[in-house]
């Protein structure tokens, strides 16, 4: 025994040994600089969104202060808050008061450059305060697009002389925009709001994950549970696997051809939309869903089923709720790629300027990656600030999202 | 071909078993095996691995129907009534016929919940009291209240290895079985809590008609009054615990015990 | 709404609905906007840009809550389009020109500046100019009194007005200044077709999608490229982009209302007579559409042009009288 | 409105019955010697309460398809409908206005004709209301009665419950297929019709894509509609350039995270790196188009490249890539997970170091997960539209150079269907039969994916 | 405290352990275990389940180190080298030190490079007839060459259980190692399997240092020289297998062979 060396044991075993662990840490590097790579890549995509969107979520506004003992509009208590009060103020010549105090605390020219909306906010203050009436107030009024985008330091000449003097006297600032989280689309950059393309998000996520949940969670619990293997559960198999790799503008043309075929009168709203995304979700529930259940253990099944459980109990008390966090992860994960779509959504007409937010799901909408590609291609250059603050809403949500299913996720997680 | 030693009293057979054979796919697991389970005694399976015990226990309560490619073939009687007719529904059959697996498995939930899963299922009791109370009887009879009692909405996961045995055995319990079937209960436990569990096969003997499994021949001589020796998907021999160990007639039997195999 | 009853096809709508071009959609807005502030009354109507094509299509599946009242060109109707409408019931058609798109070519501001005509755009930019094979590789090849500098043009697709515009108003101008190519208009107009509208597909002339913000980021970074684009983009980006002299004229408001820069185009809306009356609203939204459409309204302030004043006559009869549309004309 | 009544009153009247026959079957067990029933009082309260609900759901699913036509009959067999212009589009168009002002839905009408009929209509809706509603509560009594007399204290109600579960399982599991369907049903006809204009040889084997939506609709120029430089661009971009970044990157990622990382770290990484795949596409199309593109032609002219482009495949192919990575890293590291400890444990036994475990004995065992993975990037990466159009162009080239522009299958549907041509314009039917032929082309992977993970997984069980 | 029986002849120790003591996390499995592996004879641990024989084992070649909660004291040696010494590699050492596994683990490749992978991560054949050879004499050796031969490119997971646990013996004799740890490795087979692993195990003997845990004594007795009963994570006794189970020194050693537990 004893002269026989081990090859294990000679110098040559050894000098590959190094080798090998060479190659060890090559590798283990390797793998580091892909996780790293990948969220470096993260980490830039967030930064410089974030960079680009913060001003988006501002906007530039002018100074004007108004005497109103001067203006002699009065304002019945009754009406304010209503559209009536908005009209009465109107029909008394509020806009022309406006412009007036405009042209006194910014010149003629400056008083152009407010946005021609600007009286609305000052209703909507007196309506919040009817007693402003009495007295001489400073209100911060959003300015017009060309004003904002010269004081952007972009524009035309004259705006950005404009822009500079009246910023120099303190009458033009960038204040942060507390109504572009209550506002819909509009087509001057100051005055859009995210909360319509918000609401139609959300909407359509509603609807999709009505759909695509159950009826994902069911599927899977059938081919899981009870499918016997044949060919049909073979055909069920293919189909799934294949509708979760179909280019989602194809459902899009599903969407066109058949949603829209049976409720014409539906079109841009979130219901086709979510119905739209649910057929697309739904093979990601599904997958995810069977993964979840093939790995609730066996013997939990048995335990049920020998105390005189039956199939259907054994899957709705034990099975469900043990697969729910894994199910939770795909839904999710479906619900997120939903989320982004917009290819689909073009087929169906959610394509729309809504410039009111939906109030119900038949309502006309559009959605959020929707409103990014919608406004990366407007004209006007105030958009592209915006455009970054609507991808920080959008990728905030889709963090959230994330975020609560790994909440769940832990929660209903359970060790056997 | 099984060898039935002559000196067994004439008991009543609880559940018994005709020419019974179980297939796998083509694979024949158990070859017409005959037995009865009387009430009053613990009986023993032993033999060595492999040799059918699990599946043939398992098809006692039709726990067999689960494994898509298994068929069983042969009649068993559950009080002279075949388990496999359409009138006994399965649901009921594995109420009656319980079963605690090798592995403890109980439910990811908490220790009340799961003694009052089957009684709740099965309507075993009306209202709160009423199950608090099946509850208790439960575990008391496993031997289990004393050591969970002030715990009751703990999981049932978070227990021992023998306290989870206890539980599952507690569970079988709480829908009032006539029949308990145990597949190597002990296998996975140390020797403290096995003997906890074989304290307990000695107490409920008697009140239900109890199968084990084992792969102890120590243990099988411990708990059990009857035991069948199995050996390559065949009953061998069968008798009275005692005299298995001592007078096996058949010479595979007196290899397996004297440990020339297994 | 309830669902139930759409079946039946019977649910009605109170929200004005126009689709199409998406060059008439950034005007669509704005006038959907202005009305929907000063009509409080009426809910805001909803504009969908689905280009004209899309647009039509859905336009003339019929009449009814679920059509479309309005839909936008950036062409004229076709006679196949027209012929569907009626086919499907939408007899009555009011067709409005709202205005006129420029198209402008331009470069980076302090980048290649040029002196073009419809017939160098065409040399450059055609598949086969004239029929042989493409070699122009710089722009001096096309023409000696232009740059030597490579031919990079970023322009619209095929599937675009703008695009659609580009060969009709420059390149097929450019083309029959050669007469064989009139001849061949006469003989064999597929081939004729072919010949003068199809741009060269090697490169050189990049299609940027239907985005033209992008084509101006493109040609912004890189100072020796040409881009195509509709006038407002200019407008917009004048800090950033140059327009370029065609025929000795340049790109400005004027010249393009004028006509005298080529590449001019009219916008259309089409309008359902029949639903004047069903649709809350409709009417006082073309009212709106003709309150905006001035020279220093907001049609202009969105870098579109106005129409010149005879059109704008017969536009505002057609939005006012509601002329139905002659398919004969088409 | 009467349908939504209807609901509400079938759903009613199924409470009731639950309520009922709870009741009863309460009243049997109390009756029983040993208090057991041979199913729980809920099973018989589900039992017919679904007895009622069910026929009654049927009925108003028929109901509300044939309703309107039975109202229209009633209608047109009123006086005034001898005024109705002869059969056709308008007539239909007219009692439709009429039933929406009946119903209520809008005040005036477009057709003055129509007002005539709003009288007629609002009676034979009421009329036809009151039929629907008898007649669903009488289709609820009798399936109440008759199930409810069915009750004893040894119905196996369960099961027949069950049963109604079990069919609605597999109802949902057949949602699937009727997608495939539907999918199919929608790109066919318009794909049957634009092969009647432009023959599946031109289509499926030239290399020039070029069609002019603008130009004549009756002669089209077949040549033009070669989508072979489509095909290969698809292929390309999403296959083989995105490809070439995500499964490195995704698989090593994989397998730093389950075999190196500290579980606390993986935990975050994980969740992280997934957010990579929820970033809309717009924002990867802009850091495309005017960050990385840009760079590769600056890179590609300083080595010499002189007509490098500032579109190109690879800019695309490469942030595609990195967006897909979560969907290679994920499947890949919970299939890698999910290979039994005993394998890792042999290799590590054996001598093996970490590395050689991964490579030779993990990655092979978890191959169908990983291809399951890499087969849902690849088809995300085909499916993908705005970074090609943005960083790629639109134009159809075919080239083996990934400085090129090029374009994908996708990206043209997309253009042609929202473009200015018109719909009956091969141009425009192009995109749906480009759209079959994706659709075909993933059907056929997914079944060649699906038979080599079976024959895998068999083998390895 | 562990009763190591005198009559030992004084053999050269492959592999000794001294007061080895292993955690998981806070919880002592293995407590100051001290005891010589001899190169001559086959050693098994046996006791019950639980009491940490597969614990200790694993320390053997170190295979702890891929559970992170475990941690190992005492000193290990192979050939009067600590194993935890960084001149001694991890990957030399269970180059050296084989194991073979209670669920047979062949990879999911062909029988082939099942064999094969072991020389060739490790670099110890050049070429494919070399490692043709390699492959051949380690089948050859496993017993399993003559049922195999004909079919090398069929995958390893395709044999029968007894095939597949030989063909992960040889694929630990294929590297040449010096000590070949076994854990259970017949528990998943049936009796005929489990014979021959056993013969083979007779026929290993005297080539390599064997260490074969099992919780059959009859299996024990059939295989080993020497035995070391385990009882709650520590070393109860050693000695030769005749003696343990002859004449047991401990009361606890007695009872769990009569079969008072286990
Ligand atoms: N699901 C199954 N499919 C196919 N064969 C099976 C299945 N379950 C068990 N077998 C086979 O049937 C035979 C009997 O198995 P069984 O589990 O009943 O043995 P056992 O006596 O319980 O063994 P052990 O003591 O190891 O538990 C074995 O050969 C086994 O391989
Ligand atoms: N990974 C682990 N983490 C924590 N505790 C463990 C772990 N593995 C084993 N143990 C515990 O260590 C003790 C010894 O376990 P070990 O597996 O060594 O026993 P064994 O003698 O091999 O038993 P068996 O005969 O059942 O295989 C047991 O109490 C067990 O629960
Ligand atoms: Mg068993
Ligand atoms: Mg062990």
């Amino acid at each position: 025994m004893s002269e026989h060396i081990a090859p294990t044991r000679t110098p040559a075993f050894e000098a590959r040994l190094k080798k090998r662990y060479a190659a060890e840490k090559r590798f283990k590097a390797i793998g580091l600089s892909a996780i790293v790579f990948s969220i470096a890549v993260l980490i830039y995509l967030l930064g410089s969104m974030t960079l680009n969107g913060i001003g988006g979520f501002q906007r530039a506004e002018v100074e004007v202060q108004i005497d109103f003992t001067q203006a002699g509009l009065s304002a019945d208590p009754a009406l304010m808050g209503t559209q009536e009060g908005v009209r009465s103020l109107e029909s008394q010549g509020l806009p022309d008061v406006v412009d007036y105090f405009a042209s006194e605390s910014l010149g003629d020219e400056g008083a152009e450059e407010i946005s021609g909306q600007a009286w609305r906010q000052v209703a909507a203050e007196i309506a919040a305060d009817p007693g402003i009436l009495e007295r001489q107030a400073t209100f911060w009024l959003p300015a017009s697009a060309d004003l904002a985008s010269g004081y952007a330091g972009e524009g035309s000449q004259d705006m950005r002389e404009l822009a500079a003097q009246l910023a120099s006297e303190g009458k033009l600032e960038k204040n942060f925009d507390a109504g572009f989280f209550s506002r819909a689309d509009a087509t001057n950059p100051q005055e859009v709001g995210i909360w319509g393309a918000l609401m139609g998000s959300i909407l359509t996520m509603i609807v999709t994950l009505a759909l695509a949940f159950p009826i994902g969670v069911l599927a899977a619990l059938y081919l899981e549970e009870y499918a016997p293997k044949n060919k049909w559960t073979d055909l069920i198999e293919l189909s799934i696997n294949n509708l979760a790799a179909v280019p989602s503008i194809i459902f899009g043309l599903l969407g066109l051809a058949v949603f829209l075929t049976i409720f014409p009168s539906y079109r841009s709203a979130p219901l086709i939309g979510g119905m739209t995304l649910a057929l697309m979700t739904m093979p990601v529930i599904v997958i995810a869903g069977r993964n979840a259940i093939k790995a609730v253990p066996p013997s939990i099944r048995d335990g049920a089923l020998a105390i005189g459980a039956s199939p259907v109990q054994v899957v709705f008390h034990h099975v469900l709720p043990l697969a729910l966090p894994g199910i939770l992860t795909g839904t999710i994960i479906g619900m997120a790629r939903a989320l982004g779509e917009t290819a689909p959504l073009l087929m169906i007409g959610m394509r729309a300027f809504v410039a009111s937010p939906p109030d119900s799901f038949t309502a006309p909408a559009t959605v959020l990656p929707m409103q990014i590609f919608l406004w990366s291609d407007e004209i006007d250059r105030g958009f592209v600030e915006r455009t970054s603050a609507a991808i920080i809403v959008l990728l905030l949500f889709l963090l959230l999202m994330n975020g609560l299913a790994i909440y769940l996720r832990n929660k209903f997680e359970k060790t056997w | 071909m099984t060898v039935v030693h002559e000196n067994l009293e004439n008991t009543d057979a609880k559940m018994s078993a005709r020419d019974v054979s179980v297939f796998y796919g083509d694979k024949k697991a158990i070859d017409n095996v005959s037995i009865d389970i009387p009430t009053e005694y613990v009986t023993a399976f032993i033999g060595p691995s492999g040799c059918g015990k699990s599946t043939f226990l398992r098809s006692l309560n039709r726990m067999n129907d689960t494994i898509p490619s298994a068929r069983v073939e042969g009649t068993i009687m559950l009080d002279g009534e075949d388990i496999h007719s359409p009138s006994l529904d399965v649901v009921q059959l594995r109420a009656r016929v319980g079963m605690v697996f090798q592995k403890p498995n109980p439910f990811p939930k908490s220790i009340y919940e799961n003694i009052a899963y089957g009684p709740k299922i099965h309507g075993l009791a009306e209202g709160k009291d009423e199950l608090d109370a099946v509850v208790e009887k439960s575990l008391r009879r496993a031997g289990l209240w004393e050591e969970v009692k002030d715990r009751l909405q703990d999981s049932g996961t978070a227990l021992s290895g023998g306290q989870q045995q206890r539980l599952c055995i507690a569970r079988a319990i709480a829908v009032d079985p006539e029949v308990i079937l145990m597949d190597e209960p002990c296998s996975a436990l140390d020797p403290i809590a096995t003997a906890k569990i074989e304290e307990l096969i000695d107490e409920l003997n008697g009140r239900y008609a109890i199968v084990i499994v084992t792969h102890s021949m120590q243990q099988a001589a411990r708990v059990s009054q009857r035991t069948a020796f199995f050996h390559l998907g065949k009953m061998v021999e069968y008798g009275r615990t005692s005299d298995i160990f001592t007078n096996p007639i058949e010479q595979r039997t007196q290899d397996y015990i004297t440990g020339r195999y297994g | 709404a309830c669902g139930g009853n759409d079946a039946g096809g019977g649910a009605a709508r109170d929200q004005i609905k126009a689709v199409g071009s998406s060059t008439v959609y950034p005007f669509a807005k704005a006038v959907s906007e202005t009305f929907a502030r000063s009509n409080p009354d009426f809910k805001s109507p909803i504009i969908e840009s689905t280009g004209t094509g899309g647009g039509m299509k859905l336009f003339c599946a019929g009449i009814g809550p679920e059509t479309p009242d309005i839909s936008g060109a950036s062409r004229r109707m076709k006679a196949s389009e027209f012929a569907d409408c009626q086919a499907n019931g939408v007899t009555d058609i009011i067709e409005i020109q709202v205005g006129l798109d420029g198209i402008a070519l331009a470069s980076a501001q302090g980048g290649i500046t040029m002196n073009l005509t419809p017939k160098m755009v065409y040399e450059a930019l055609a598949a086969s100019p004239y029929g042989g094979e493409q070699t122009n590789e710089t722009w001096s090849d096309v023409d000696p009194s232009l740059p030597n500098q490579p031919i990079l043009v970023y322009g619209p697709p095929s599937t675009s007005g703008t695009r659609d515009a580009l060969k009709e108003l420059i390149l097929e101008a450019g083309c029959k200044s050669n007469e064989d190519m009139s001849a061949l208009k006469e003989s064999d107009e597929d081939r004729y077709d072919q010949i003068c509208t199809e741009v060269r597909s090697d490169g050189r002339y990049v299609d940027q999608g239907e985005q033209d913000n992008l084509i101006v980021q493109k040609i912004e970074g890189n100072p020796n490229a040409v881009g195509i684009f509709g006038y407002s983009y200019l407008e917009e980006n004048a800090d950033k982009v140059q327009g370029l002299n065609m025929n000795g004229v340049a790109p400005t408001y004027e010249n393009i209302a004028s006509f005298e820069y080529p590449g001019a185009r009219p916008l259309f809306i089409y309008v359902k007579k029949a639903h004047l009356d069903a649709i809350p609203g409709l009417k006082e939204f073309l009212g709106q559409w003709t309150q905006m459409w001035d020279r220093d309204g907001e049609l202009a302030k969105i870098g579109l042009v106005a129409n010149p004043e005879d059109v704008r006559e017969r536009a505002l009869s057609a939005a006012t009288n509601y002329d139905t549309l002659d398919g004969s004309e088409l | 409105m009467s349908l939504t009544i209807l609901l509400l009153l079938a759903l009613g009247l199924g409470l009731a019955g639950w309520l009922a026959a709870r009741a009863r079957a309460w009243t049997f067990r109390r009756a029983s010697p040993d208090g057991r029933l041979a199913s729980l009082p809920t099973y018989h309260a589900w039992y017919v309460a679904l007895w009622i609900v069910l026929p009654v759901l049927i009925f108003i699913a028929a109901w509300g398809a044939i309703a309107p036509g039975l109202v229209t009959q009633s209608v047109l067999s009123s006086p005034a409908a001898d005024q109705l212009p002869a059969f056709g589009f308008q007539r239909q168009t007219i009692l439709n206005e009429a039933r929406a002002v009946a119903t209520g839905a809008a005040q005036g009408v477009f057709n003055p004709l129509a007002r005539e009929f709003v009288e007629p209509y609002r009676e034979a809706i009421s009329r036809y209301n009151w039929i629907g509603i008898i007649t669903t509560l009488l289709i609820a009594f009798l399936g109440g009665v008759y199930s409810f007399l069915r009750l004893k204290p040894d119905f196996a109600a369960r099961n027949r419950v069950e049963k109604i579960v079990m069919a609605i399982l597999l109802a949902a599991s057949l949602v699937a297929i009727l997608t495939t369907l539907g999918i199919f049903v929608s790109l066919v006809f318009e794909t049957i019709r634009f092969f009647g204009m432009v023959s599946p040889i031109d289509f499926l084997f030239g290399t020039h894509w070029g069609p002019d939506p603008m130009a004549n609709p009756d002669n089209p120029d077949a040549s033009r509609y070669g989508a072979v430089p489509l095909f290969w661009g698809t292929l390309f971009i999403g296959a083989i350039i995105a490809m070439i970044v995500a499964i490195p990157l995704g698989l090593m990622s994989a397998v730093y995270l389950t075999q190196y990382a500290n579980p606390r770290v993986r935990a975050w990484v994980k969740p992280a790196l997934e957010i990579l795949a929820g970033v809309p596409t717009v924002v990867y199309g802009y850091f495309a188009a005017l960050t990385i593109a840009p760079a590769i032609r600056d890179f590609a002219i300083s080595i010499g490249i002189s007509n490098a482009s500032s579109e190109s495949a690879l800019a695309a192919g490469l942030i595609m890539g990195v967006m897909i990575i979560p969907f290679v890293s994920s499947m890949a590291d919970d299939s890698i997970a999910a290979v039994p400890q005993a394998m890792r444990d042999g290799s590590l036994a054996m001598g093996a170091t970490t590395n050689e475990t991964i490579r030779r004995v993990l990655i092979p065992a978890a191959l169908p997960g990983i291809v399951a993975g890499i087969m849902l990037a690849i088809s995300r990466a085909i499916g993908e539209t705005m970074i090609v159009v943005m960083a790629a162009s639109t134009a159809a080239n075919l080239s083996a150079n990934p400085l090129d522009r090029m374009t994908t299958v996708t990206v043209q549907i997309v253009k042609m269907l929202t473009g200015e041509g018109s719909f009956d314009h091969p141009a425009t039917l192009s995109a749906f039969a480009l759209g079959f032929v994706l659709f075909l082309v993933t059907l056929g992977l997914n079944f060649i994916a699906l038979r080599v993970v079976k024959r895998f997984r068999e083998a390895y069980e």
